[in-house]
């Protein structure tokens, strides 16, 4: 099978070419490299970016500026490479095979005579955009390369090593205004008012005291005892604790007297109480 | 290193801005601290109230003119950078380049210099579909994000270059893009609808998957 | 950017060293791109045969004198620094409001009312013993200060508030602050125990607690 000369772009895939696309299930480099030197030919249009690219390739053999190129040369190249590819049993992508289909319409359109009845777009100026593509295209390629090789930060131009960063501190801004001040003042003062009730009890003798007191003691009494003489030490001199002692004992004793327990005697309006153990 | 500025606090209005030497100090100690590009505005937050770090900034791209180090501009950013042509010191420093597939540069390419532009005008221009991958690939890089949705019907999401890409390929603006004049006198940046000639576009149904012709892990070939 | 050594490759040992300007900017961007200090030695290294790279940092060291960032050496080497005064550029401040704390403003209160006085006074008044961390947390918001020692058994401390009280308060003396009367009529004791149990009112014939109207010349006897 002899190489095609004026197809350039129908070669042999590189040996190293990991897409192993005829479908050589062997890992062993040299192996497939064999195989492969043997039937010398297989397609490389996987390094293609498509048809645009390989009509930009193609146009390129034309040693044109791409704003002159002959568009029927160039739809009359790819269907050549198209041709040879489908004799070579090669698979081209559908897409592939769209473009050739629409170069070979663009084609017969260009060698006719125009035909004022048609729609659309004429045939040259079908042509003058698949040449503008191209183009564009090219363009494109020229200042990306341009752009890759610019002086680019981490090759050419650096950073600085050792940033420095910035640290957020947090400050915090207490609030308070005159009015919580005020509540606050308020809160404490008049929490003093809720305090639960209670009656001072320091200097108040209770009637349970004193009917304990008076059980104890009645018991030892058997002749009449002036009640004053119950009062418990330490209650008997201060004024409010004696008066307080005084109810507390005689509230005592008449209710010890109710129960049968003494009895209580007083002479005289306001002479003194006294009291003794209930006789048997 | 002595020097005490008591109305170099921030919150303190009321304070005349330092001189412009100290406020080009101040520039210079944040520019350089910061790795990546501080805008003028920042800078202004970051400043004593009342400066002019446009003006400071004028006078150390200046200072630093022809040093080791110099001044850019990177997009509404001004970063200090190591001269171009010392790069040849830095193998210690060099950043291991991922090397970016033919498609991913020349999708780079024409987002940068047809941007804003949505994924259907970068396939026509490129003839071929755009994978997903390149595409990640150069957000992923920072160097392309979305921009705004162009209104048409659809809604398309177009694509624009950042900062980090300018600073990356040391451009002051997109208009700094090279050959960017020639190729806008040239007619060549402006999109035409792909359907008026009819010219086939390859488009495969699977927006996604697309382009079969570069598999993922050809994306990334070794150096 | 354009500048170009032919003698700049380490790796020519026959060339003369670039002039000693090159070999600043050399050691500039080095220093600069650099992650970790460097040394001389590793200078030396990395430039061009037959530098001097101690000379370099000399020139340098005396060039960024007094600069928002100066060259200082770190060990065995050598790096870039923030100018020392400059450090407050290096923080930002965010300020996060928050309300005192209820034993806090207890504690401001009462001083307010009844300064000076001491903490056992104010720990008598709050019925709970008040934190060292409160008061200190007054203090330092420059709303309290001591003040005179109190001329009893001891000489405990007493605490009044400052003039940045009155002027965060918006008053133009501590006498100024409202009585419980007036506290009162402003609806800020709204919960007013029954009358009908007669139970007594916090009022003024309690000698120690008493004090919606403050004894005057009680208020200010540190003044």
């Amino acid at each position: 099978m002899p190489k095609p000369v004026d197809v350039p772009y129908l070669k042999p895939v590189p040996d190293a070419s990991p897409d192993d696309a005829r479908g050589a299930g062997t890992h062993d480099a040299n192996a497939v490299a064999q195989r492969r030197a043997e039937e010398a030919l297989i397609v490389d249009v996987d390094g293609f970016e498509g048809p645009l690219d390989l009509l930009l390739t193609l146009a390129r053999t034309q040693k044109v500026d791409l704003m002159k190129i002959s568009v029927l040369h160039l739809a009359e190249q790819y269907l050549v490479f198209v041709e040879q590819a489908r004799k070579l049993r090669i698979e081209l992508a559908a897409d592939y095979l769209v473009m050739a289909a629409w170069l070979a319409f663009l084609k017969s359109r260009l060698l006719l005579p125009p035909d004022p009845e048609a729609e659309g777009p004429s045939a040259e100026e079908m042509a003058a955009h698949l040449a503008f593509q191209l183009e564009r295209l090219d363009a494109m390629r020229q200042v990306a390369a341009r752009l890759m090789g610019r002086d680019r930060l981490g090759l050419n131009r650096f950073q600085r090593g050792a940033p420095e960063t910035v640290s957020r501190k947090r400050r915090t801004e207490w609030q308070a205004g005159l009015i919580d001040l005020m509540r606050a003042y308020a809160r404490l003062k008049t929490r003093d008012e809720f305090r639960p009730y209670a009656f001072d009890r320091r200097d108040i003798y209770s009637m349970e005291q004193a009917l304990d007191r008076l059980r104890q003691l009645v018991g030892f009494a058997g002749d009449w005892t002036d009640l004053s003489d119950f009062l418990p030490d330490g209650w008997d001199v201060h004024g409010s604790r004696r008066r307080s002692a005084t109810a507390a004992t005689f509230a005592a004793s008449l209710e010890l007297a109710r129960q049968g327990t003494l009895e209580i005697r007083q002479d005289d309006t306001f002479s003194p109480i006294t009291i003794r153990r209930k006789p048997t | 290193m002595t020097d005490q500025f008591p109305d170099s606090d921030p919150a303190a209005p009321d304070f005349p801005p330092p001189p412009i030497e100290q406020q080009q100090r101040m520039v210079e100690a944040i520019l350089f601290a910061a790795a990546t590009p501080v805008s003028v505005r920042e800078l202004a937050d970051r400043l004593p109230h009342g400066c002019d770090p446009a003006e400071a900034i004028r006078g150390l791209r200046s200072l630093y003119q022809g040093r080791g180090v110099t001044l850019e501009r990177i997009g509404d950013g001004y970063a200090f950078r190591t001269a171009a042509d010392l790069g040849f010191l830095m193998q210690t420093e060099t950043v291991e380049q991922r090397k970016l597939s033919r498609a991913a540069i020349e999708t780079l390419a024409i987002i940068a210099y047809h941007q804003p532009v949505t994924r259907t005008e970068i396939e026509e221009i490129r003839g071929v579909a755009v994978s997903r991958g390149t595409l990640d690939q150069l957000i992923e890089l920072e160097w392309v994000r979305m921009g705004r949705r162009r209104m048409t019907p659809g809604r398309p999401a177009t694509f624009v270059v950042t900062e980090t890409f300018l600073d990356h390929f040391g451009l002051e603006s997109a208009r700094d893009l090279p050959g960017l004049s020639e190729l806008r006198a040239a007619g060549l940046l402006e999109s035409r609808p792909p359907t008026e000639t009819g010219i086939p576009m390859a488009e495969p149904d699977d927006e996604d998957e697309g382009d079969p012709g570069i598999p993922a892990e050809d994306l990334f070939e070794d150096e």
